[in-house]
Order: structure tokens, then C-alpha cells, then sequence
């Protein structure tokens, strides 16, 4: 098992990549996460997260398993 | 009804077949409220070319679900019709049609603009702008309608 | 444009090719607010089977002319249509048609809702129902939109 | 020269006629021609009056040659 972190828009082109995979971790936070696949670099402003494809706060609690998307705030419509 | 589309659509088109199509309330809804988000060749002040829309295919579905299930919940609504464009889009191209079928005239409206400021600020979508001068950048954020 | 028809009408038909024959606005509105009135088949707990639309042939017009000015002053809008059946009309066919284009949504969607409360209380238009039961009754007063 | 009387709807058919002439009057209410109209009839609750088809108070001043309509409370779109 692992777990998914994803990149959309602009912060897909901050970090460089669109996906990846992170092993063997649990019961890390969003923030954590974000620290561990960007190497200690500090969250953009305004970045938004979501677990599972539902918005959450970065002290949420991620699961084995979970996918983690990082994007800007949204502006379709 | 809600669909993702990968290539342009015709708003006007899209309302009357859905409407048709819908036979089960012909003669239940007196009011309809729409709102088509069009493309314009310019924004900030600056000539935009074209702009691609990204998104974030599952989360916006699933987004686009709940956002008109607490419209429904809310207002006494019949039905309604959400398309939201993806991929390269050119100027004057509809970009999204919110549509609210309703016994009685504030449900319409009412219902209709809900979706369309949740849509703004919840549905994962992000444009990208190819300007004029041939520049590229990202939108930073939707308004409040007015700016 | 302001139009009173004697005959049934498609609104979306309208919408669209008014949309197309306004070629100045091509790529400047952003949005669009529609709002579509069509008779229902019940009011009031009755079965309504028709309708006869009433009006004041000029002041209706006048009245139409001012309501549109009136948003046109209030809010930042490019073009409008309104389209308003008279004479016999059944059930399921529409009785009016407000669409508004602006460059921004916040324009869009409140000149067109503001379009239609003044239409339903200053422009000269008078219900008159007959029931599946073979009654005949005028409609007495328009609601806020929610009853 | 003379004033149109008109009426609308409902109130047309209580009053049985649509439109009936006023010949030689001046300095009349819009109140003062229902009366002299309608051989001193009230005036049916909620109704409203237009002289040269915009609205007015029932103590607007009628001049020769106005068109002056009585109707019931609108009701389209």
C-alpha cells in the first residue's frame, strides 16, 4: 500500500510533477505529507487540499491508501 | 444532469433537448433559470487568445454532485442541467450552463445562482490564459462576480 | 429588444439566434442570465388547462422600455431580450423570456432577476385562467416567486 | 376634444364596457372621472389607474385629450 499525492494547475507546474507515490507512511497530516515529497519547502500560499477528492485542513490524518491532491484555489465556471 | 465536456457545446441547443427530454415535468415547472459562462477575448486587461481548463476528473464530478444535491435540498427544485467545458476552449466559447427547472420563480434563481457561486468556489477547475502578446498564465482566483 | 407575441415561441430558439445576431457583443460577455416563465398545468390546487393573456397594447411596451433602461442604468449590462406572450396560450407553452448579457456574472444575474419583479409588477399583463372543471378565473395578484 | 375612459381584465368585466368617451371635462381626479363614469360606484379594491399609460395617483389632475385607464393588480410574466 501507499499513498497518492497529486499536483494540479499551477502548483503542477511549481513542483514539476503531476503524481506521486509515497510508501509505507501512516498516520502523517496533509502538512506532513506535503513536507516529506517537497523536500522541507514551504506551502505556497493559498494552496488547497483535498483527501479522497474531498476538500480538507492540513492537520487532517492520512491513511495507507489515500490519494492527496495539492492545487491553487479554483477558478473554473 | 450533470456532464463534463471535452469539446464545445451549444448552451441554447443543450437546454431545449434536455428540456424535451425531461417529459415527466412538462406542465410542473413555470420557471427556468440559466446562466451560460462564456469566454471572453479579453480579462484584466489584457486580449486572451484561448485558455485551457484543467480539472480534476472524479473530485469535480463529485463536486458538481454535491453542490446541486444542497441546491435541491434547499429550494423546491425539479431538476436541473450542469455542463462545465474542458480542455482548449477559444474565445466566445461557452465555458459552463446552469440550468433550474421550478414550480415557482425564486426557487429558479435562487437555486440557479447557488450552484453557479459553489461551482466558482468549489469544483476543481483552473484556466490557463494564452494572451495576445503570447504570454501564458494562470487565473489566481474567481471574483465575486462583479470584478 | 422588447417583443410581444401573439404566437407561442421557443425561448431557447430566440436566446440563441438573438445571441448570434448580436455579433457586436462576440467575445465580451462573459455572462448570461436567462429566466424563462411557462404556464404550468395547476395554480392554486385547480388543474388549469389555458389561458388568456391580457395586456394594454402601448403602455405595455412603454413599461417593458423603462424596466430595461432601469437595469440598464443600474447594472453593467451589454444587451437584453425580453419576449412576452399575449392572447391564448396552453399549458406547458412559455409566457416570458429575460435574458441579460454582461461581461460579468454579478450584472447577468441580478439585472435579469430585477427585469423580472418589475415585469410582474408594472408591465400590463392580465391572467385569465380556465380550470379542467370548466371555470373561468382571473388570476388576482403575482407572488414574491415562492408561493 | 374629449378623455378616454379604459378598462382592463377583470375590472372590464365588472364594469361591462372596455373604453367609453368623456366629453367636455377639465380639472377632474383620476378619482372624479371613475365617479362620474360609473354613476358614483365605488372603486373595486386594489384597483390602479394609468393616465396616458403611466401610473398615477387617483388625485392626478386630468386634462383634456388624456387617455385614462382603470385595472386590477397585474399579473403577467
Amino acid at each position: 500500500m501507499s499513498i497518492k499525492v497529486r499536483y494540479f494547475a499551477s502548483l503542477k507546474e511549481i513542483v514539476g510533477r503531476s503524481e506521486e507515490e509515497l510508501d509505507g507512511q501512516n498516520a502523517l497530516t496533509v502538512s506532513e505529507i506535503w513536507q516529506k515529497v517537497n523536500a522541507g519547502k514551504p506551502l505556497p500560499d493559498n494552496v488547497l487540499a483535498a483527501v479522497n477528492m474531498d476538500y480538507v485542513e492540513f492537520d487532517h490524518s492520512v491513511k495507507d491508501g489515500d490519494e492527496v491532491a495539492f492545487f491553487p484555489p479554483v477558478t473554473g465556471g | 444532469m450533470i456532464k463534463i465536456c471535452q469539446d464545445a457545446f451549444d448552451p441554447w441547443h443543450e437546454v431545449d433537448s434536455y428540456q424535451r427530454s425531461a417529459v415527466a415535468m412538462a406542465g410542473k415547472y413555470g420557471a427556468t433559470g440559466v446562466f451560460v459562462g462564456t469566454m471572453r477575448d479579453f480579462n484584466e486587461g489584457d486580449d486572451v487568445d484561448s485558455m485551457i481548463l484543467e480539472h480534476y476528473p472524479g473530485m469535480t464530478e463529485k463536486y458538481l454532485e454535491k453542490i446541486v444535491a444542497d441546491a435541491m435540498r434547499r429550494w423546491q427544485v425539479l431538476d436541473t442541467l450542469v455542463l462545465h467545458r474542458v480542455g482548449a476552449i477559444e474565445s466566445n466559447q461557452p465555458i459552463v450552463l446552469v440550468a433550474v427547472w421550478s414550480a415557482r420563480r425564486g426557487d429558479a434563481f435562487d437555486a440557479c445562482r447557488a450552484i453557479m457561486e459553489a461551482l466558482k468556489t468549489k469544483a476543481p477547475f483552473w484556466k490557463k490564459e494564452y494572451l495576445a502578446d503570447g504570454r501564458a498564465r494562470w487565473v489566481e482566483s474567481n471574483s465575486d462576480g462583479y470584478i
